[in-house]
């Protein structure tokens, strides 16, 4: 494992003062219960909005704090759930008095813990939601399962509440939000090669030189489908189908887009996938109105995407293009 | 009988268990979830004898809360709500005793695993920790059914743990990460499972 | 290799034409000549800025092209610069009648290809002004030679050159923002993995489990020195001190900071970087007054990061904070 | 004499004979620059081939006319601009002529030589095609002022250019990417003097 980091006991302290250094106009970080916190926390009469989650997918989530998104977020050990303690602490640094909203990644130790978090946070009379997001196309859904992982609807989810809240609606409307973009929102991701968790010094899994992993999470999990290499268009083709027959989303649709690299994928072959996704859509009569194309919910340095569609209305829309100024994303302002 | 001492032994016996076992869990884990089960533990258990030394808590049940609390906060995934909720029931249901006896042992044991039952709503065979539990627990209680002493007793349990965690190799999980896994889930043994049975293990080399 | 991607001969083709199609409200793409162009372009009365150069650095320099930075970027197949006809079609498109500022970075490839391309606009009676950008304190510098290579100071020059250009400097003035800017920036690069550019199919070298190379170039030419893998820490320090002692920066300095990822190396890893620059700088009383941290200068998926500082004054820093509007940075719109 | 058809067929021939060096050109690049010296050649010779069938020049200079203003658009990198006017200066020097005798040819590439100088002022022993080209096309003269032949002449310019090929193994580069490598680039041989060996050479086995 080569990774430029120092003791791997201290990744994700080390980097979460990185972004504090990097960005203390827009946040501060609370060490002992690894918060990312908005720097002008909490602000009286709006609802607050925490996420979190194990690191390794930065920018998500502390990268997502500040004005017109995250109002906090709970950074735990690589990949790994953070702690009921720190969605308390996190939940009082946001809590502008009507309430805070948790936006919960659908896995059995994040939703555990925020369950817990949020029993402590109730315990002592501060309003809590939670919402949780599960668009993994690749997961069979059941009543008697863990239920689809969340993944990239997240993003999207993250910033649409935010201007909901930015701009003075209550929790409950906060919450639907979150709800209804979880509802239109469908993920599916594939991975080149494994990723490499720096604790345990090796990576996770091992493909072939021609193998590529489909239906992959964000934390290294072994996918539904390994198979031969392919194309990007028929990668993305197989990806898109599988979103768009899910939903199902059809013709005359606005979607917001998101193509995203694992961590390890450049720049250029995220463009080119967009390419293909927007061909794909063109034909099937669907407009992608909106559209984010990089790094935004990673795994490491695992190479590969994934691929996020969220049908959209006006309003949605517009609560997208409101004023977002956050590390890892920012606009109109 | 066991004391406040015999379970303080026990939690410090368990921190060397994980943190020997440290890869061997999360290799289990890498098959079928996230690489980091081992991690998670030794992380956990060595937060807690920290925890024991810094506070010397007085009594049976304050020793399980504070191991409870500790890796509610420090493991986080799955594991830790789970086995935090585990250690916090079993902390209630000894509550005010000094010493426990075999029957105490059971009882903590298995208002644990309600606990963890309650939280994780998972069913046997869904490939969980459960799978190693539930069994172990039952051949407990029989053994004392059948009169026997607390070693015995824990032996029986241990042998059911363990095969109760080898059957979770050909299960399909239905909880937890490697249920994202369908079919390619069979095949492998659920590192939460096996990390239970460790932890009766241990007890019953510590206890007679 | 495996990379998300279709015929290798269409890969710098077809991640034009995803951007294109994601960024339509900022860029127009002219496939003939393989260019970015603004989608406003040509501004009558603003002088016009065109980089380029091979491609697999991206966001450079196509995502760097909208208001506030460039007009146009040429783009080369991946690490081959572009040829004098795009040169001539780039400025041609972005020609406000004031002049058009080529910024070349220092490749013999892109100085004779720009050479070229210059000499063409200018028997056209179009008034170019080059201006070379080599930072790569990595190369040794000296009149027999090629001399320093282009990097990271490229970025910062295309943002301080665009915001003088949108002001309305003329073009002297803004050709002078460059020319200061470069002497004034300083950067070095290493990498952890080598990339693999696509027509050759397997890395362009290899590099053992406890290796790295320091002092890369963008290209994936061999660095100055292999040696066995330190911590952040040590790799940070080393970096900087190079680049620290050449310009040379001392105590009292505001400069702005790039902390750049080679395209395969996760953001986790860039902030813990930032944190130990950060402190490297603290600890010799300088200031990072404004900073990037991500990946903005690629090596297509090389795994591995660079360093750039630029030390500025009050002017130079109220022209980064300028407003920008490109698909690869955004800020104050 | 060499006819404008010979030229067309020697360009035809470079077509070929440098897709089929295109890995041993690129892998040479890939030690001491980056890895594309091959990839360009074949893109710029492909794309020169199939203008030439496209536009059909009626002469040597403009046969190499256009091979050079194809080169220059295609190619891209330090070479397509030094390769592209090696050609125009060539083309230049032969303006009007309908066949080239021995000492035209000498003449043509002293011209290109001094284009490629001019343009990427590399001097000799810098470690570029530089130390291929002069020492071929000073044999060539140094032949022809011996009375010999054009064939004769073509075998001693490959002869040098294959010796001042090799003779870029030992040096240090002074220009191009391979410069940045200081003592590392010492050791290898420089991919575009090999491709301009395989230039004359190409020429030495059509021509005569
Ligand atoms: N719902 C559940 N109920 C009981 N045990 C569970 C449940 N979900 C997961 N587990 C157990 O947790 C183990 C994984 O723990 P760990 O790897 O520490 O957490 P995570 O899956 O969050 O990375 C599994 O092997 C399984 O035994
Ligand atoms: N200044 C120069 N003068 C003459 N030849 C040069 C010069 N710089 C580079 N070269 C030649 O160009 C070759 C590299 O060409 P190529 O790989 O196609 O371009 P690039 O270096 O831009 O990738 C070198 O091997 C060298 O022979
Ligand atoms: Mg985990
Ligand atoms: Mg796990
Ligand atoms: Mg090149
Ligand atoms: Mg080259």
């Amino acid at each position: 494992m080569k990774k430029l980091i120092n003791e791997t006991a201290n990744v994700v302290k080390e980097s979460l003062a990185g972004v504090g250094a990097a960005h203390a106009d827009l946040v501060r970080i609370d060490f002992d219960s690894r918060l990312v916190i908005r720097a002008d926390a909490p602000k009286k009469g709006k609802v607050g909005i925490i996420s979190g989650g194990g690191s390794g997918h930065e920018p998500m989530h502390g990268g997502f704090v500040g004005m017109g998104m995250l109002d906090a977020a709970c950074a735990g050990d690589v990949f790994t759930s953070p702690t009921p303690d720190q969605m308390e602490a996190a939940t009082k640094a946001v809590n502008g008095g009507v309430g805070v909203l948790h936006i919960v990644k659908n896995y059995t130790g994040d939703i555990l813990n925020f369950e817990m978090g949020a029993e402590l946070c109730q315990a002592e009379g501060i309003e809590v939601v939670s919402v949780v997001i599960d668009d993994d196309v690749a997961v069979q859904d059941s009543l008697y399962t863990a239920g689809r992982r969340g993944v990239g609807t997240t993003v999207i989810a993250e910033k649409i509440c935010g201007a909901s809240a930015e701009r003075g609606d209550d929790l409950q409307t906060v919450a639907d939000w979150c709800r209804k973009v979880n509802a239109n929102g469908r993920s599916m991701g594939m991975a080149l090669t494994s990723c490499t968790v720096p604790a345990a010094g090796k990576p996770t899994f091992e493909l072939g030189e021609n193998e590529m992993e489909i239906g992959i999470g964000i934390h290294g999990e072994p996918g539904r489908t390994r198979m031969e290499m392919k194309s990007a268009k028929e990668i993305v083709t197989l990806m898109a189908e599988a979103i768009i027959s899910d939903l199902p989303f059809s013709s005359g649709d606005q979607v917001i887009a998101l193509v995203n690299g694992m961590g390890g994928t450049p720049l250029i072959e995220l463009y080119l996938v967009y390419n293909e996704l927007n061909q794909i859509c063109e034909a099937k009569g669907m407009t992608i109105a909106r559209r984010l194309v990089g790094n935004y919910i990673t795994s490491l340095d695992m190479a590969g995407c994934s691929i996020t569609l969220v049908k959209a209305d006006a309003e949605m829309l517009s609560l997208w293009d409101a004023p977002v100024n956050t590390p890892g994303l920012r606009w109109g302002v | 009988m066991v004391s406040r001492d015999d379970i303080v032994a026990w939690v410090e016996a368990l921190q060397k268990v994980y943190a020997e076992n440290k890869e061997y869990l999360t290799d289990l884990d890498a098959k079928i979830g996230d690489a980091d089960h081992g991690i998670n533990l030794d992380r956990g258990y060595s937060a807690v004898v920290k925890k024991l030394a810094e506070t010397n808590p007085p009594d049976v049940s304050s020793v399980l809360k504070t191991v409870a609390m500790t890796l509610i906060s420090s493991v986080g995934g799955a594991s830790g709500p789970l086995y935090g909720t585990l250690f916090l029931r079993a902390s209630t249901a000894c509550a005010g005793k000094t010493e426990l006896a075999a029957a105490d042992i059971v009882a903590i044991f298995q208002a644990g695993l309600d606990g963890v039952l309650q939280r994780g709503k998972a069913q046997l065979e869904d490939k969980t920790m459960v799978d190693a539990l539930t069994p172990a627990i039952n051949a407990m209680q029989q053994a004392l059914n059948n009169g026997a002493d607390l070693k015995e007793m824990l032996q029986q349990g241990v042998m059911a743990a363990e095969s109760g965690m080898k059957g979770t190799i050909p299960l399909l999980a239905k909880k937890g990460r490697a249920s994202y896994l369908g079919e390619r889930s069979i095949g492998h043994q659920d590192p939460g499972a096996t990390s239970s049975y460790l932890l009766l293990k241990t007890a019953a080399e510590l206890w007679s």
